[in-house]
């Protein structure tokens, strides 16, 4: 096992990555920016270092300050989180240059899936099912439109480098091809330096399914079922649920299996996700994150894995500490963000919390990093906590729910919770009909 | 009357002495003291409630962390306005090689542009200059030491 | 005239105290004396930042507590030295049967010893009398209305 | 369902019970004295009564006082929590006479078990096995010696009302009992009003072992598994896990399916516990505990059933949710006290709580109704709050639990928190090797 591991990053997820540290006798370092001298990583970590200024390009993203916060430490690890660093290859390669262990999967798969296009082929080779596309980018509208012809209507022009909905345009018909493909190719060039497109079918009301995996470095791969995630605002996952609500037991064990399969062919190393679009019984891939997701934790409550502790020990060469047959399902867990954002405008509200009180109780897990008097500072992304919430079933999950919602105090800011108690009113949510629009047409409707 | 003067001035005072209660709340101070025209005014509260510090906030039972580096914030001198502070997190040298003289020492004349010490950061040395011409007053690091960034190195006066 | 005199003096002290105040803000200090153009100025503060209330302690997404009852300590007339509170939990009846006349009204001359009001508690009947004389300024409670410990009944002045 | 039941407790007990409610979809009605006028039960309760002044003769345990406030509300069932009214048996016929469901068992269960002597007897007729002792009270020295060598030395003297260890002599040699006889009859007669004693074998050293057992009104009954409370201080329970790092799986079974046919026998309703000493491989019973218990959660974590919820919807008239089968257990949970008071000295610390923040992240709950800015009342009893871990196994428990210490803040009062943080580093502790008087002397050698 490490000695001592860095944490590059911030927020609940650095606190949760020294959570699993100190369960396995590990040491850890902070590193922070001069904004976040009083957060709560840097307190309860053993070790702290002042890596650079608030912006997050001059510290959480400032690699050779990260590399001389480990050195100066003798941190034999580090632990990128999720965003910043941790799909950046360069990094983990870096890292590694240094004999550090990078906590994360090998350099090669974070390039790979990376690139949307050269993630699509890889994983189209070992099995995973795609959306129907172009082959490969389209550069010219002629091409688009033959892509497009082949492929049916509607269709969706997606930049190569894309992320987050920027460079992505809608065609619901020929005519209105032209426009969204010059469209997504400028907002692309724009926002990633890079005008590369590609076409794909377009799901009328698919949900976001993802299936979590974790492998080691002995051969050993497991699934542990999949998150529903399609309640989305701006492509933002705003709640998730494991399992789906929506899967019958039949699908869930055949997506579980082909992901499984495809990800022991790939030989990645360490936790992952893979993101499908579910409609009609099909599944078709988005993306894989490799890396640990916002929302794992409701995977931990449904399948009582640590999947940090397992990631940890499986970048310090150990074996899973479990096999596929002893991954059971067990329940119902709901995972909702709480931002430090105006309940329905999403307007970002940092500023002091003057008042802190978590939810407690059984079954109910809060993972944040905030505490009475601590200030919300304004350069990085306004989730300040996450709600998980387990119960014997989606009913005792959403009655739980409720009932912790309501014990929350975070005083000074304004945050989401009251839309999750809004959210918990609708028939259609208890119900668990929703798809990845449903969201912002929930949204609009009640303005 | 010169009762009733005096209960109007006291009104007077009384006001003074809700607009000074009204300050400490919304300044968060606990003590008030002013003498003006013959009269001494003190107004104080004992937190009225909980003073809360940001610094209270950390667990108490949680170690405190035991970083390799002065923490910035907690160093009186960060605020001279002559301080030398480091421009990255690495390693401080205060001479070229192990066995040179140092760039500095505490006393000497410096001029604008000399270097000053050398902080290492991922096998690369960058050498820290003075920005001014001045006097090294003292040097707040010691060979070799790991340094945070932001964290005082030396200071120039 | 001195009246307005004085205010816009204090008004330019209370300037004075924020501005001070946010200096001990901003430089950790608890406290500064000044003494100028005859005025002599101590601010000081005990901590830090957030003065947090007791009462701001509540779970704001809680529902409020919606109580048959009103709460004692919500009710400005609980401190009135007349007050007669109920000296136990139970429904309050304001004459001896639905039909009778209430046993006070609004307004009355009492004696000691006058039975005010009944607290029915699990079928027993537990008179209220006036431990002493006086008039009934006002009462609080409405006919069969449940009441709290210690909850105000009535006012006797 | 029940429409809405009041809560006649207070503290973390009645939080759990609101919690429980809530889920369940029932109103609440919290009563308090005027000096719980703030407390957390008080607030997040959909109604609340003030029943009396702050000594609990004259609100918690003031039974006209709680009955009327039902009676004003509305309430269709009380819940006593434990401690004050919980094992009252005429609090429970007069709730019964108002129409007002209790949810706990028959007052008949409650009164044969609130009687040391009774309970033997019925305990011992349903096959459950006791410590050997005197057939009935002891009211002379001659009977009391006959006795006493008849179950051979050492044997300790009990009182029979009593509880929580006054009244109780331990003679090691036959020159001792006549003292220790008369010593325990003047102290029982004090303390109870009663000098009726009994005579048992004295245990060297026991390990302090319960049952959790719950029944609905529909002939199931079902153990939980076993909590291991040794770890005692004056009687009081400090420390308690589950399952117990002492038994083995042979004896768990045993012991657990004795319990269940006994319980069974018996005809008891809603949940209880049996306690059991432990030493050498085999049981016997100290008492039965007629209502929920303290250190329940670390069941509830081993088994993911909630006790709460369960023995309100028993009380509804509910079948149990689950069967024998069902119950099985995973990983290992430890639940510490944690009490305002010095840790060493145990000298309550009511008083302000200027500062709280309560651990997080997976595997950690705490039970608690405090709040920053909470003032602990000095009238009733000094534990603020429960933390349970839960963990894979007991390393991973422990591992857990130092870290969930960590990062508790309870500013303002001392609290036992110090306590556990030594504890954690015992090696007798670590290996799970110690008895009922392991800490006291403990604590003994520390000084």
């Amino acid at each position: 096992m490490f000695e001592k591991v860095l944490i590059a990053n911030r927020g609940e997820i650095a606190l949760r990555i020294h959570r699993a540290c100190k369960e396995l006798g590990v040491s850890t370092v902070a590193v922070h920016s001069t904004a976040d001298a009083t957060a709560m990583h840097v307190r309860l970590a053993d070790e702290s270092v002042c890596i650079g200024p608030p912006a997050p390009k001059d510290s959480y993203l400032n690699i050779p300050a990260i590399i001389s916060a480990a050195e100066i430490t003798g941190a034999d690890a580090i632990h990128p989180g999720y965003g910043f660093l941790s799909e950046n290859a360069r990094f983990a390669d870096i890292v590694a240059a240094h004999n550090i262990t990078f906590i994360g999967p090998q350099a090669e798969h974070i390039r790979v899936m990376g690139d949307k296009i050269a993630a699509k082929t890889a994983i189209a080779d070992v099995g995973i099912p795609l959306v129907p596309g172009s082959d490969g980018a389209i550069t010219d509208f002629e091409s688009g439109r033959k892509s497009a012809e082949k492929i049916g209507y509607p269709v969706l022009i997606k930049a190569s480098s894309g992320g987050g909905g920027r460079g992505m345009k809608l065609a619901r018909r020929p005519q209105e091809l032209e426009e969204a493909l010059a469209t997504a190719r400028t907002e692309s060039k724009a926002a990633f330096g890079d005008d590369t497109v590609y076409i794909e079918k377009y799901l009328e009301q698919p949900r976001h399914i993802e299936i979590q995996i974790v492998a080691d470095s002995h051969g050993n791969v497991a699934q542990l079922g999949e998150r529903d995630c399609s309640l989305q605002r701006r492509h933002q996952k705003i709640l998730e649920e494991a399992l789906s609500p929506a899967l019958t037991e039949k699908e869930r064990v055949r997506i579980g299996e082909i992901t499984r399969k495809a990800i022991a062919k790939l030989g990645y190393l360490g936790v992952g996700t893979i993101e499908y679009l579910y409609e009609n019984g099909e599944f078709y891939f988005i993306e894989m994150n490799t890396r640990l997701q916002v929302e794992h934790p409701i995977t931990e409550q449904v399948t009582r894995i640590d999947l940090v502790r397992e990631q940890i020990k499986i970048a310090a060469g150990r074996k899973l500490s479990f096999s596929q047959k002893d991954v059971t399902f067990k329940g119902h867990a709901i995972e909702c963000r709480i931002n430090a954002e105006d309940p329905r405008t999403f307007r970002p509200s940092p500023g002091e919390i003057t008042h802190f009180h978590q939810p407690g109780g059984p079954g109910v897990r809060f993972d944040s990093a905030v505490y009475t008097g601590y200030r919300i500072p304004p350069y990085y992304d306004s989730m300040i906590g996450k709600l998980v919430v387990f119960g014997d079933d989606r009913k005792h999950c959403l009655a739980r729910l409720k009932r912790a919602l309501s014990e929350i105090a975070l005083v000074g800011v304004d945050t989401t919770v009251p839309l999750f108690v809004d959210l918990l009113e609708d028939p259609d949510f208890q119900r668990g009909e929703y798809n990845i629009h449903w969201l912002e047409k929930w949204l609009e409707k009640d303005k | 009357m010169s009762g009733t003067e005096n209960n109007s001035e006291h009104t007077l005072e009384a006001a003074w002495i809700r607009e000074l209660a009204e300050i400490l709340h919304e300044t968060g101070l606990t003590e008030v003291e002013i003498e003006k025209n013959k009269i001494r005014l003190r107004v104080s509260r004992q937190g009225g409630t909980p003073a809360i510090h940001a610094i209270a906030a950390a667990p108490i039972h949680a170690r405190p962390a035991v970083a390799p580096v002065v923490a910035p914030i907690a160093t009186p001198t960060a605020d001279h306005p002559g301080t030398v502070k480091s421009p990255m997190v690495g390693t401080v040298y205060l001479s070229p090689s192990p066995d040179a003289e140092t760039f500095v020492n505490e006393g000497d004349t410096v001029s604008e542009g000399q270097t000053l010490l050398i902080v290492e950061a991922m096998k690369t040395m960058n050498p820290i200059t003075a920005l001014r011409s001045g006097v090294v007053k003292s040097i707040l690091v010691a060979d070799a030491q790991p340094v945070e960034y932001d964290e005082p190195l030396l200071i120039l006066e």
